[in-house]
């Protein structure tokens, strides 16, 4: 249980250009915190310099209320899922499982109680005599993992550590690290590329961009109110169709191409005095105009069929759209399909700042009837 | 607000100038104590002998090596003006340039065909290794009678396909060329293991890779080989240059320093110098020579070779 | 990976002709050692005669067995000797940080380029001085820190990828620990071809145990060696020649077996 | 770990405790006697120990005699110090400059000890300022080896070898004619066959008497005499008659044996070998001289054996006891012909080994007639002067140059110009 | 274009337990072939073997016709992205893409051209100087697939090209790598774990599970039509729903737990015949019962919010179901929901041979009224 604080933490490899800049962040002790950004935009860097790998540049560390910018790795009593898993090459899946407890100086009685744990949630128990060459990726990853888990250390940083899993896999392995996380309180930095990993899993999530926080927030949060269009784009699948547009009094034009009636709207309002407008909307909002009456038609220029979903791609001018419908739709490329848009799902952005005018309307959220 | 006042306090209170030097201090500690024990022994065996080799080398000595006359700088005077310390350095040169680039190309060469997977290839690796089990007494006898001038297997494979017989030894044009050939041969040995071992740390899906791309096997040597060599090569070619600075038993054993100091290497001269003329003056004086001499070179090498060394 | 056949057989011809070519020395002293001294004289290439003389004679010049087992126990404290110091230093040099690393490095690599014979004669007083003269100690001590097995081994740790030594600071293990338990396994390669070098080059010395000793009860195989040969007088090549086999058999056999365990650490502990 | 074998230290000590209370008295002995060599002294030494009880002789190799001696002069004056130790002739003064010795001369007084019994001609090259500091040892001087079949079949006299620089020209031309792939005579670059040719003559190696009257200042061969030899060999080179070994003794002997070369110079040590492995017969004969010169004879090279100062008297004695067994008359005939080294005492000539030996080998003997006629002079005493060894390399470079077509004149020169430096040179250094 | 074939192809590591068993396969030249199975499946393996990194132990294989066992990987002109990338660490990114094409002797302008447009895709033009050690993970990753992509060999394949990529830009490659593929008409092979690459990406799917084929098929048939349990289970995220059951009549209970009324059934079908019946339903067909009549009422035990969508997670016996609503509900956990559970969209297993017995009825496709 070790609250984590960045003062203004800063990072640069080559004493010029700087991958990380002015982190300022706090997270709590028990907390699980999800790190999210695109590749190269300093999420490893920041974890190994929370981990003492990396010299920190500027700012202040603390962990569990002490400052420990100077403070070695293993005095900051935490645990690491390397990216590239760093296995000892020498040593079997035990003992490189075993390693660090063995330099805890661990009752082996204990060691084996964890191993015997660990190795059986991992799916592992088959392989403990395998060295890590003779592993697959996923098995590989595996036991980095449970290297990590098995030291029981408060603080436990991640670095996408379920990338090389399958899907029902990763669905096991991630309900089990956050059980495991809640069972012994431990405080979790966690990297991630994936969406539902950071959507289930993280109490907060922090959108890093380009080596700056762009948004730290609630998973849902950060869904339904994105800070700026980096996160709007960034947190979603498929992320969030976007679009230049003008108010032309009540109507909405967007990408000169799509009309959208915004029925009365103050004109004091920010929307409309932002010079250079983008609105957004998410997948799910553009719904199929079945049961609803059609507001817009659209030409499709591609389909996807992902079994449980479908999506349908519309061009908006020079942008394409994105449309997810639950279930199987058998649309066609070229169709014209007729779509509903509502305007209560916009989210508007000042283009020129990126940032956030006004959120999607705080929709009521769907109830079904409690019995 | 608070907070970053409070931070700025606790911030104050830790002295982070003293931390970080104490922290150095215990890693400076650590290292020595690593260290330690190769400190201390070299300085009992290498640094206290290099100390008196610098100190004789301004004296002149008597015939059990304590000093009897002090000269300053004489010494070197006289070394870097007798024609045959002159002739020495230069052959010391050219035996270095003879031996380090051709026992380095012909060991990778072997290493190379060595490292291939194939079936009793232990055995020939074994063979390529033998000769560093020789010693080079063993060895310079073999080569001696290679070398004879009539019955030498060299001369009678030259007389046989119609050549004249070379005096491999005796002849000035030949002796330093047919001493560094048997000096590649001595040192191949441990040259070809030392690179061998170095081949197959290389990561094989690298070269997995560059199977799938079709990189021709040459291309392969020259692309991914030699550079990820590039540690082991660094290493072996600053050891080979030492060591044929220091080169003497085969000379001893195969032609003496002549024909006419033709073979001479430094380091011969330094123990004849010492140990037949009893002139440790002289004989310290080009010990320091000599140690400067490599140093420069190593240094050089260090300069330029570790910056096109690639560790992984 | 599979290779074809056509390429297998250029590489086996390769072998083939390079090992020959580089055996030819020593097949030529396999051959001296079955010759009669006349026959070597006049300069035979094959002996007219087998004979085993010669080898019957080598094992009468000197205690062999003795020299031989004196050989073995010198040769394997400086090899443990120099695996130690060698793999600390170079751990020191590679896994630590401290000031004047760099420097002190260098200074290491400097001690390569002092001339063996040079250091000679004060290395012998000293060990006379500490009363060793004699002893198994004083013929390995001096050779225990060697620069050359740093720097072999620097170079080998320097590719060990450095997350290993990370995710160990992690877990809170201390250099030690690593350097147990981590490093020295993982270089085992190396240290295998530096513990073969290092057991050669001390099989092999002469000047060293020839001063250093003075009577034959710890004396090593080649002065015994040496001992074969004479002054003034005509050598028995021969028996120089079978004295010379019968002291190299035994490295040629630990090189074979050297060579082995390294395949087997190569295969074990590939980094990747 | 080290199971330290203490037997040095403990072994002095326990001589010394023996030496009081009447035990066997430890002598050691370092000698660089490799090879048969070593076999025959090994034998001297066990039948010395057994055939008394009040010494233990223990014989140490050393290796060669530069490895020997270098190492005798780092543990000179200490405990580690042998109690004798064997020294080539050309360390003689070396030891004499290291004062760590006990010259000999002090027991002969003691005792009035007659070396007179001695071949005159070792004992005169031992004898530095009319003292003897060591005793002589085992002794050898170069002769001329020539091939007896070679010479019949190019129309020689295989039973009259040429005896100056001349005749063996002018055999060596018919040699050639003879059989093309034979040459005529190989001279070894050696400093001692040198030195031995230029006393032939009667020639001085250095001045100051050879180094013998005081210490010398510089060559004495500048002239003539020491030239005559490089032109010598010149000449049989430009008649393509001369075989080049080098400094090489091993590939001129197997060159002789093998029938490549007819004639040639080495130590008489080797005799024994070179009969017994040639597959024609072979001859021995004096070295030869100029023409115009007459013979003088040679001066005797091998080694003598030192006694170390400091030692305890018993242990000094016990060694000098040894000493002189070592030249008994029957000790010397073994050793003689087991080795090919002369007999320093001549009685041992008359013993029936010898006689034996020499009924078999009748050349053997040439080798010592040519000792003894040698007529005792400053010449044939030989040089004198430690810094020998270096004057031999700079000849031996001097006799490589006119091997590879260099200049004789050039050659010859700037070799005495080296010669003298490096003698001024060890003359500084020993502070005179 | 290459068409691979494998015959009976077998692989064992140790020469005792095969890796992979019997594969039979056939590859069209210009399909895009998907491969998927759970980590250690052989995945890796089968793909090496293709490659001809790993002996193929038994069996043939054929490209383009031609039987290439014992030809070596540069005769088989393929190209490789490697699961842990293999880039030279001494070269910088540029020369590693550039690599194989120096060897192949490729001109210096085509060279440059193909690295431009490669690297311009990937997002890697500001990086060509760097050192794979000075790159983050998925930076490295892309560099691997630049690599194989700028070969344009006729057979291409990729091993989890796209793992270490966040969802944004492995949208954008998805994209990319199907149009390049399309474009050169290449062969493709290619192994994942995540759903939406598989569903989208391939013309085919291959399941594989313990060395052995599953089922190969178009993605949306395998997602409607699970061979069995294993591939059921497998394709689909969440993964299907599913329970033991027995007939009662026409009452069919799961789990001992939730009854399900199937209307009419013929007893003569194989589903009532089977002894041990196991039936499974997707997420997406546990319906909230909004609009329709509620079947049943379910405990709800936990609950994700994905933004787009939201997971609700019931418990039916021992077994966990999951939901899937499209949005975002309020659903607590602990409150009864009242849910719509269709027989027809009921898929029915032999529990002991694992196999289908009648997937979900060919349900009608949605469908938006085309315009
Ligand atoms: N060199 C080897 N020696 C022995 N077994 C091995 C070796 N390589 C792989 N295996 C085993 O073979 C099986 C298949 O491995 P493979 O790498 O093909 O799996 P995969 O399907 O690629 O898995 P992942 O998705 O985790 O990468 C695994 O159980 C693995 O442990
Ligand atoms: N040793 C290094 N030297 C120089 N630059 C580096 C080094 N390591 C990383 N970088 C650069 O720093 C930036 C951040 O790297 P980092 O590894 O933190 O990214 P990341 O967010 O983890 O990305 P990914 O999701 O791809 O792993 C990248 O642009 C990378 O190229
Ligand atoms: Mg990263
Ligand atoms: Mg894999």
């Amino acid at each position: 249980m070790s609250k984590v604080e960045l003062w203004d933490i800063s990072k640069s490899y080559d004493k010029q250009a700087n991958v990380l800049n002015g982190i300022n962040l706090s997270i709590e002790a028990g907390e699980f915190f999800v790190l999210v950004g695109p590749s190269g935009s300093g999420k490893s860097t920041l974890l190994r310099m929370i981990a003492g790998l990396e010299e920190i540049t500027g700012g202040t560390l603390k962990i569990a209320d002490r400052i420990v910018n100077h403070l070695r790795p293993k005095d900051r009593n935490l645990s690491m899922v390397f990216q590239n898993y760093a296995l000892y090459p020498h040593l079997n899946v035990e003992q490189n499982i075993l390693f660090g407890l063995h330099a805890k100086k661990v009752s082996k009685q204990e060691q084996q109680d964890r191993l015997k744990k660990t190795t059986e949630m991992m799916g592992l128990s088959e392989l403990l005599k395998r060295k890590p060459r003779e592993l697959s990726g996923g098995q590989r990853q595996r036991v980095a993992l449970a290297r990590s888990v098995v030291s029981e250390a408060p603080l436990c940083l991640m670095d996408e550590p379920l990338s090389n899993l399958d899907a029902k896999l990763r669905a096991h392995m991630r309900i089990e690290v956050r059980r495991l996380q809640k069972k012994l309180g431990l405080t979790m930095i966690y990297v991630t590329h994936d969406q539902v990993e950071a959507m289930t899993m993280g109490d907060r999530i922090m959108v890093l961009n380009d080596g700056e926080i762009q948004q730290v927030g609630e998973p849902i949060a950060l869904y339904n109110e994105p800070a700026n269009l980096f996160v709007a784009s960034f947190i979603g699948s498929p992320k969030m169709n976007l679009g230049k547009a003008v108010f032309n009094q009540q109507m909405l034009k967007v990408e000169d191409f799509l009309e959208i009636d915004m029925g009365s709207i103050q004109p004091a309002t920010k929307i409309v005095q932002a010079k250079n407008l983008t609105i957004g909307i998410r997948a799910e909002h553009i719904l199929p105009a079945v049961d609803r009456e059609a507001t817009h038609h659209l030409d499709v220029i591609n389909v996807e069929q992902l079994g449980n979903e479908t999506l349908a791609t519309f061009e908006i001018g020079p942008e394409l759209w994105t449309a997810k419908w639950l279930g199987q739709w058998s649309i066609k490329v070229g169709e014209k399909v007729p779509v509903h848009i509502s305007r209560d799902k916009l989210c508007f952005f000042d283009t020129d700042s990126g940032l956030l005018l006004k959120a999607a309307s705080p929709t009521k959220e769907k109830e079904v009837a409690v019995v | 607000m608070k907070e970053a006042v409070v931070l700025q306090e606790q911030y104050r209170k830790i002295d982070f100038l003293k931390i970080k030097k104490k922290q150095k201090r215990v890693r400076f500690v650590k290292g020595m104590l690593f260290l330690l024990p190769s400190m201390i022994l070299f300085s009992v065996f290498l640094f206290y002998p290099m100390a008196r080799t610098l100190y004789l080398s301004f004296f002149l000595t008597d015939n059990s090596g304590a000093t009897t006359v002090f000269v300053g700088l004489d010494n070197f005077k006289n070394i870097f003006t007798s024609p045959i310390f002159l002739k020495s350095l230069q052959s010391t040169f050219l035996f270095v340039l003879y031996t380090v680039p051709g026992t380095i190309v012909i060991s990778l060469f072997l290493a190379v065909i060595a490292n291939e997977k194939l079936k009793g290839i232990g055995f020939f690796r074994m063979i390529f290794s033998s000769t560093m089990g020789i010693s080079v007494a063993a060895a310079s006898v073999f080569w001696m009678f290679l070398f004879h001038p009539t019955m030498g297997w060299l001369n009678q494979l030259l007389e046989a396909v119609g050549l004249e017989g070379i005096g491999w030894l005796t002849d000035p044009k030949w002796a330093l060329i047919s001493v560094s050939i048997s000096t590649i041969w001595m040192n191949l040995g441990f040259t070809f293991l030392i690179l061998l071992g170095g081949l197959q740390s290389i990561d094989s899906h690298l070269y997995e890779s560059a199977e799938i791309d079709g990189a021709s096997y040459l291309y392969k040597l020259r692309r991914i080989t030699i550079p990820m060599l590039s540690p082991t090569l660094f290493f072996v070619i600053t050891v080979s240059f030492i060591n044929a600075f220091q080169t003497f038993g085969q000379i001893d054993m195969l032609t003496r320093g002549g024909p006419q100091n033709e073979t001479n290497l430094l380091v011969y001269s330094i123990y004849q110098e010492a140990f037949e003329n009893y002139q440790y003056g002289t004989a310290s004086a080009q010990a320091v020579v000599l140690f400067v001499i490599i140093l420069l070179m190593t240094l050089l090498q260090f300069k330029l070779g570790e910056r096109k060394v690639h560790y992984q | 990976m599979t290779m074809s056949s056509s390429k297998k057989l250029v590489f086996y011809l390769l072998l083939t002709v390079s090992a020959l070519l580089l055996f030819a020395p020593a097949i030529v002293a396999f051959l001296m050692s079955f010759m009669s001294s006349q026959d070597i004289l006049t300069g035979k290439i094959l002996p007219e005669t087998w004979t085993l003389d010669n080898y019957i004679k080598a094992f009468e010049r000197f205690p062999l067995f003795g020299y031989l087992m004196n050989s073995f126990i010198v040769s394997l404290f400086i090899t443990l000797g120099q695996l130690l110091l060698s793999s600390m230093a170079a751990y020191a040099f590679v896994f630590l940080e401290f000031k004047g690393r760099d420097t002190l490095f260098f200074i290491f690599i400097a001690t390569m380029m002092i001339p063996f014979e040079a250091s000679i004669i004060p290395n012998f007083q000293t060990i006379r001085g500490l009363d060793l003269l004699n002893t198994y100690t004083g013929l390995s001590l001096p050779f225990f820190a060697v620069a050359f097995g740093t720097f072999l081994l620097r170079q080998h740790f320097k590719q060990i990828p450095k997350e290993l030594k990370e995710a160990s600071e992690i877990t809170g293990m201390g250099d030690v620990k690593f350097y147990l338990t981590v490093v020295l396994p993982v270089a085992k390669t190396s240290l295998v071809t530096l513990g073969v070098y290092g057991f050669l080059t001390s099989w092999n010395m002469y000047l060293w145990p020839l001063l250093s000793t003075t009577d034959d009860t710890v004396r090593t195989v080649q002065i015994g060696l040496k001992q074969l040969q004479s002054q003034e007088q005509l050598n028995e090549w021969g028996v120089i020649m079978a004295g010379g086999l019968i002291v190299v058999l035994p490295t040629l056999i630990l090189l074979f077996l050297g060579q082995k365990k390294l395949q087997k650490g190569l295969t074990e502990g590939a980094i990747k | 770990a080290c199971s330290s074998v203490e037997k040095d230290s403990e072994g002095t000590a326990k001589a010394k405790e023996d030496g009081e209370s009447g035990g066997k008295t430890e002598v050691t002995f370092w000698h660089a006697m490799g090879g048969q060599a070593q076999v025959a002294l090994d034998e001297i030494v066990k039948k010395y120990n057994e055939s008394q009880d009040e010494v233990q002789v223990n014989a140490e190799y050393q290796g060669t005699y530069e490895e020997t001696l270098s190492k005798y002069h780092s543990v000179g004056g200490t405990d580690d110090a042998p109690t004798i130790v064997q020294v080539n002739e050309i360390g003689t003064m070396s030891m004499v400059h290291s004062g760590n010795v006990e010259p000999i001369q002090k027991f002969i007084d003691e005792e009035g000890y007659d070396m007179s019994n001695l071949e005159e001609n070792i004992t005169n090259y031992y004898k530095v300022d009319g003292k003897f500091y060591s005793m002589p040892f085992n002794s050898s001087t170069p002769v001329m080896y020539y091939n007896k079949d070679a010479f019949k079949e190019a129309g020689l006299d295989p039973e009259a070898p040429p005896e100056t620089y001349e005749e063996v020209e002018a055999a060596g031309k018919a040699i050639k004619e003879s059989n093309s792939d034979m040459k005529g005579f190989a001279l070894q670059a050696y400093g001692w066959l040198f030195e031995e040719l230029l006393a032939n003559q009667g020639g001085l190696l250095l001045n100051n008497d050879n180094g013998r009257g005081d210490t010398a200042t510089e060559v004495a061969f500048d002239n003539k005499k020491g030239k005559s030899i490089f032109e010598w060999v010149k000449r049989m080179m430009d008649e393509d008659t001369f075989a080049n070994y080098g400094t090489n003794s091993d590939n001129m002997v197997t060159g002789f044996l093998s029938g490549d070369v007819a004639m040639f110079m080495q130590s008489s040590a080797s005799a024994r070998d070179v009969i017994d492995n040639a597959p024609f017969e072979v001859g021995v004969a004096f070295i030869p001289y100029p023409e115009k010169e007459e013979r003088h004879g040679v001066v005797i090279g091998g080694a003598s054996l030192w006694m170390s100062k400091g030692k305890a008297e018993e242990e000094q004695k016990a060694a000098w006891d040894f000493l002189k067994y070592v030249q008994k008359p029957e000790v010397q005939a073994e050793w003689h012909v087991g080795t090919g080294y002369f007999a320093i005492n001549p009685k041992a000539y008359e013993q029936q080994v010898v006689q034996e030996a020499y009924q078999k080998m009748p050349q053997l003997q040439v080798t010592v007639e040519q000792l003894q006629a040698t007529k005792p002079s400053i010449a044939t005493q030989g040089g004198l002067m430690d810094m020998i060894p270096e004057e031999r390399k700079i000849i031996e470079t001097a006799l490589e140059t006119v091997y590879n077509g260099g200049d004789v004149d050039e050659a010859f020169s700037t070799a005495v110009e080296q010669v003298n430096a490096a003698i001024e040179q060890a003359n500084t250094a020993r502070g005179e």
